[in-house]
């Protein structure tokens, strides 16, 4: 078996690992660093970013207001102390990107643009256009290239991590061009592959987002965080599922119902103004804004396509030339998604999977419980997001915590053995043998993967979406065992070595599982409402049993077991969530 | 309006025969189905070996760049409707390696971008401590245009150049060192002067113009590349004129 | 001395371009089709050759020449060289089409300058 | 490190390129297709047909260079040589074959100028000047020309 030998082997090639890639090569350009993504680093689904990125520069601005606007968007469930650290280091770390070349819009005299975001008192939110990830993503590539220790395993897809005795000594991969295995070995590993909305049938998250990374670290016995926690966007196209940006609310668009009326202030979110007032309205944050879908929908206030329910985002209002500039992509997208011009039509939207809030437990440093390991970006649950993360706070998290598990994983591979045991290259080999000899020979037809994937996916939606219940969630867990067991049973079509992209679907789907599990679990353990955690059994917010993070980890037995973890709690007190006062 | 529609994809597997084939499926047709869906469609439900790239399903990933009926296009935001009634030829790229199936080997491009140097080259670093470089709206819109490439090889595939010339390096990678050139925090021209005044660099192009036509983010390639061209020319004259400077 | 080569051709392929995009069909259609219909004026021998006689008339044709030449050399080469796919020969090709376009400057320029 | 952990590049100049012929399939190195471009590659695509007829108007430019230099030529002759060579040119056949001239010259003239904008970025006061004020500004002064040269040679 081929073994390829990294000081620091990060996984993922998004906004995160980039960071985290050039964090190492800047630190110090003695260590190699290795980046293994599935897809070339261009195609992470950073890019999707539309609306911005947060950090407070403005003068009015403080990172106390940021901080607070972050927690009580979260519902008290942030760790504060990640908080604190998080505000601290945002301005630099934009500024950072900016120096590398990132087309921030601009003021007039020069100066950076900041606009208006969903649950922000003030204007702290960056932004290239409406395509600030993709810019965010091409810059961070772009310089990485600059970088000569830095070196690119493209379109490797990770397997699994080689695990031993509680230290992580890097990973296998398959090389999708040859079907090559190759151990890939390392003395620290950041994981940074980004959520798994696609447990869920209807999400604006790329086809990559398959939980890959969180799906590694649960196996290799690391706790995953707070995992209930699934944000839907409100305003998702119908249908394909692409998201259309909060930024066209922070710059005034309005939500209507079927009767042309601004629905959201019936749900304690504030009165109507013409222009876009802060944490008022359709400038709420996105958990309570997606639930007051369904309180209209439950009313039968929504407007029936073919595609199911939606209501109308206006932004007709604004005028072609704001549009113009500030929202292009989103006209882009309407006309070509949904063949209507936002400009003098009403946008169709309903609210979609966006975001995973949990992810890899980790440190304020994105160390996990296993030595060697660390974790960053949507993957990892540091955590800063809570209950319910603000929008424009994820590409800033994948900043700072990107460059944060960069630089500590250097401190860790100074420290490292030098060779890794014998059983982690034992474990590479019985995954080789796994795949090559098990999964790639001919077999007689079994079940289609895709089966159980859209199996899956109808389950998580239909039981643990944006409201839950115990028996739904009952009914999920047990559907999750039963697909669990049939995976046994599915056959591949395909069983070439070359760019087998079934097979690559089928690890997919398998980590696919594992995250379901974990979110169904942690759901169920829940028994309180909470930010994008909503209980009809529990309807209230329990601070006594469960001002805590929720922990799942796989059992010995095989079987998830969720314990509970005190939330750090520094200088803001749980509170009521105020919107629209 | 038909109730399915066929397509015929071009079908390379190195493990088995020489020669790629072109293999026709059915689908189901919907109005607001892609081509992509089509190929979903295909993958899930008839033969999972069907290979090709996808991601974001958006068109700014870049991933699903491929050949319908003749024209490179990001086949996640290509409608079925207009090809009806079919059949739809899906080919990979023209102008790259096929590895399988829809999926060509894109390294080629991968090294070429790294060669243009597409970073902000300066000789002092501000530290971030005295804030921004201050670049006003603009001076942001002399390069704007240019860093709009997503990196989909749809210039790539529709430039004959780059077929005939593997060498040439291309509208997506020169755009890309334009992008840089214009910026105003860059002072790195004359490092990617190296490898743009090469013969492999802007000269190999001879403006056929597809590029620009076929890019799905209005980038405007050949334009870089004429400008580019138009620049280096009038250097190059200039020094002539004027001794002691050098080209 | 090979960076030169590149600019230097295409400067004056695109000098010549512009300038014959600019002034040929004008000229060419008064020359060629209607002088010789006598649609218009200016039929006659003397005045056609007093206007050939004048030495601007001599200059300007003979740099529209000189850039014409090239312009069409330029194009030509890299018409052989991609559309037929001729690239082992670009040296040959190269020599050949701007040799063709030199040679027939030089005499234009004694046509112009020592004949007319 | 690089060269070792990538694979090769697939360009046929790389030694390491498994070329489409080669029957051995070796279990880590697939064969990568390349497709061969056709002669006639620019029969493929109507755009490509209309950039091969771009770049053959270089012919009408030749000739027609060369017989503006002819008519010079024939003017230094004298009278006699001009009336034969005005009878020559008058006849049905050159006269078609340089109304075909005389297109191919117009798509050259037309390609060029539109093509302008690409080459050319302006800038007026910070402000970029669009792209058909350039093509417009380019036309403008190719129908002032043709109409001086008109005027010069056939407007008395």
């Amino acid at each position: 078996m081929e073994t390829v030998h990294h000081d620091v082997l990060v996984i993922g090639g998004g906004g995160a690992g980039l960071r985290a890639a050039i964090a190492v090569a800047e630190a110090d350009p003695r260590l190699t660093v290795g980046v293994a993504s599935k897809v070339y680093p261009m195609r992470s689904h950073t890019v999707s970013a539309e609306g911005g990125a947060a950090a407070a520069i403005r003068p009015e601005d403080s990172l106390d207001e940021h901080a607070y606007d972050t927690i009580s968007g979260g519902d008290w469930l942030c760790d504060q102390d990640a908080v604190e650290v998080f505000v601290q280091e945002a301005p630099e770390e934009m500024l950072r990107l900016e120096h590398w070349g990132c087309p921030w819009s601009r003021n007039p005299d020069g100066r950076i643009a900041t606009r208006p975001f969903g649950g922000m008192k003030l204007e702290r939110t960056w932004y290239a256009a409406d395509k600030t990830g993709f810019h965010l993503l091409h810059t961070l590539y772009q310089t990485s290239l600059r970088f000569p220790s830095i070196s690119f395993h493209d379109e490797w897809f990770v397997v699994d991590l080689l695990v031993d005795e509680g230290r992580c000594h890097g990973a296998v991969a398959i090389e999708l061009a040859s079907g090559k295995i190759v151990a890939l070995i390392a003395r620290s590993v950041v994981l940074c592959t980004g959520g798994g909305g696609r447990v869920y049938p209807f999400t604006t998250n790329a086809n990559i987002k398959t939980g890959d990374g969180m799906a590694f670290a649960y196996r290799a016995g690391v706790p995953l965080k707070d995992m209930e926690f699934v944000q839907y966007h409100p305003t998702g196209l119908p249908f394909t599922g692409i998201l259309i940006t909060e930024a066209t609310r922070g710059e005034g668009g309005w939500l209507v119902n079927k009767g042309g009326y601004r629905y959201l202030q019936d749900y304690d979110l504030g009165t109507p103004e013409p222009g876009p007032v802060k944490r008022s309205m359709e400038l709420g944050p996105r958990d309570r804004l997606s639930q007051a879908f369904v309180g209209e929908e439950e009313k039968g206030r929504t407007v029936t396509t073919q595609w199911g329910e939606v209501v109308h985002l206006d932004i007709r209002h604004l005028g072609e030339k704001l549009i113009d500039e500030r929202l292009p992509f989103v006209r882009e997208l309407c006309r070509k998604y949904q063949k209507i011009d936002p400009v003098r039509e009403l946008i169709p939207v309903r609210p979609v999977v966006h975001y995973m809030m949990g992810g890899v437990h980790t440190d304020l440093d994105g160390a996990t419980p296993v030595a060697g390991l660390f974790a960053a970006g949507e993957v990892a649950c540091v955590s800063i997001n809570g209950a319910n993360r603000l929008g424009s706070n994820s590409l800033t998290e994948l900043l700072v915590f990107g460059a944060r598990a960069g630089k500590r994983a250097v401190q860790e591979a100074e420290d490292a053995p030098d060779r890794p045991p014998d059983a982690a290259l034992t474990q590479a080999l019985d995954l080789e043998r796994q795949i090559h000899g098990n999964l790639l020979r001919p077999a007689e037809k079994g079940e289609r993967v895709a089966t159980i994937r859209d199996e899956m996916q109808a389950s998580l939606e239909a039981h643990a979406g944006i409201y839950r219940e115990e028996e739904g969630l009952t009914t999920a867990r047990d559907k999750l065992r039963e697909l669990r067991d049939r995976m046994a049973g599915v056959t591949l079509d395909d069983t070439s070595l070359t760019f087998n992209t079934e097979l690559l679907h089928y690890l997919e789907v398998r980590n696919l599982l594992d995250v379901a599990e974990a979110v169904v679990h942690s759901a169920l353990n829940r028994e309180e409402s909470r930010g994008s955690h909503q209980r009809r059994d529990f309807p209230e917010r329990d601070d006594d049993r469960f001002l805590a993070h929720s922990l799942v980890r796989r059992s010995s037995e095989g079987e998830p077991e969720v314990e509970l973890l005190p939330v750090t709690i520094t200088r803001w007190e749980p509170a009521e969530r105020v919107y629209g006062k | 309006m038909p109730d399915t529609v066929k397509l015929e994809v071009f079908r390379y597997r190195p493990e088995g025969e020489g020669a790629p084939v072109y293999e026709t499926f059915e689908v189901p047709y919907r109005d607001e189905w892609m081509v992509l869906d089509a190929l979903n469609h295909i993958k899930d439900h008839q033969d999972g070996t069907l290979s090709y790239r996808w991601a974001c399903r958006m068109g700014v990933c870049g991933s699903c760049g491929m050949t319908v009926n003749g024209e490179p296009v990001l086949t996640c935001a290509t409608y079925l409707e207009p090809f009806l009634p079919g059949p739809i030829r899906v080919e990979p790229l023209h102008g790259f390696p096929v590895i399988r199936d829809l999926v060509g080997d894109l390294e080629d491009f991968v090294e070429k971008l790294q060669r243009v140097k597409p970073w902000i080259i300066r000789e002092e670093e501000k530290p971030t401590s005295e804030g921004e470089y201050l670049q006003t709206p603009e001076e942001m819109d002399a390069y704007k245009r240019y860093s709009m490439c997503i990196n989909c090889m749809l210039c790539y595939a529709a430039c004959p150049i780059y077929e005939l010339e593997p060498g040439f390096i291309g509208p997506a990678a020169i755009a890309l060192a334009q992008r840089y050139n214009l910026d105003s925090r860059d002072e790195g021209a004359r490092e990617r002067h190296e490898v743009l005044a090469e013969h492999e660099g802007v000269w190999s192009c001879t403006f056929v113009g597809e590029c620009s036509i076929v890019c799905p983010k209005d980038v405007d390639p050949a334009g870089a590349i004429q400008r580019y061209k138009v620049d280096a020319t009038l250097d190059f004259f200039r020094s002539l004129v004027t001794p002691g400077r050098s080209p | 001395m090979r960076r030169a080569r590149d600019p230097f051709f295409w400067g004056l392929f695109s000098g010549g371009g512009m300038l014959t995009a600019l002034l040929l069909p004008a000229l060419f259609l008064v020359t060629a089709i209607t002088a010789p219909m006598g649609w218009f004026g200016m039929t006659g021998y003397e005045e056609w050759a007093t206007l050939a006689g004048h030495p601007l008339t001599r200059a300007g044709l003979l740099l529209v020449a000189f850039l014409a030449f090239f312009h069409a050399a330029h194009r030509f080469r890299y018409t052989l060289y991609d559309g037929l796919q001729l690239y082992h020969l670009d040296a040959l090709i190269s020599i050949v089409t701007y040799g063709v376009a030199a040679v027939l400057t030089v005499l234009a320029a004694a046509l112009l300058i020592l004949v007319v | 490190m690089k060269s070792q952990a990538r694979i090769p590049t697939g360009r046929i100049s790389d030694p390491g390129y498994p070329r489409a012929s080669n029957p051995e399939y070796t279990r880590h190195h697939p064969r990568w297709y390349r497709r061969r471009m056709p002669i006639f590659w620019w029969l493929r695509k109507l755009a490509y047909t209309k950039f091969i007829l771009r770049e053959l108007t270089s012919q009408p430019v030749m000739y027609v260079t060369l017989f503006l230099l002819g008519k010079m030529w024939v003017l230094s002759r004298g009278p006699e040589a001009y009336e034969t060579f005005i009878q020559w040119l008058s006849h049905p056949a050159l006269l078609a074959f340089h109304a075909l001239v005389l297109a191919g010259l117009l798509f050259h003239t037309v390609t060029w100028l539109n093509l302008t904008p690409k080459a050319l970025v302006l800038r007026v006061a910070g402000r970029k000047i669009p792209g058909w004020a350039i093509v417009g500004a380019h036309y403008g002064a190719w129908l002032g020309l043709s109409g001086a040269i008109f005027w010069i040679l056939a407007g008395r």
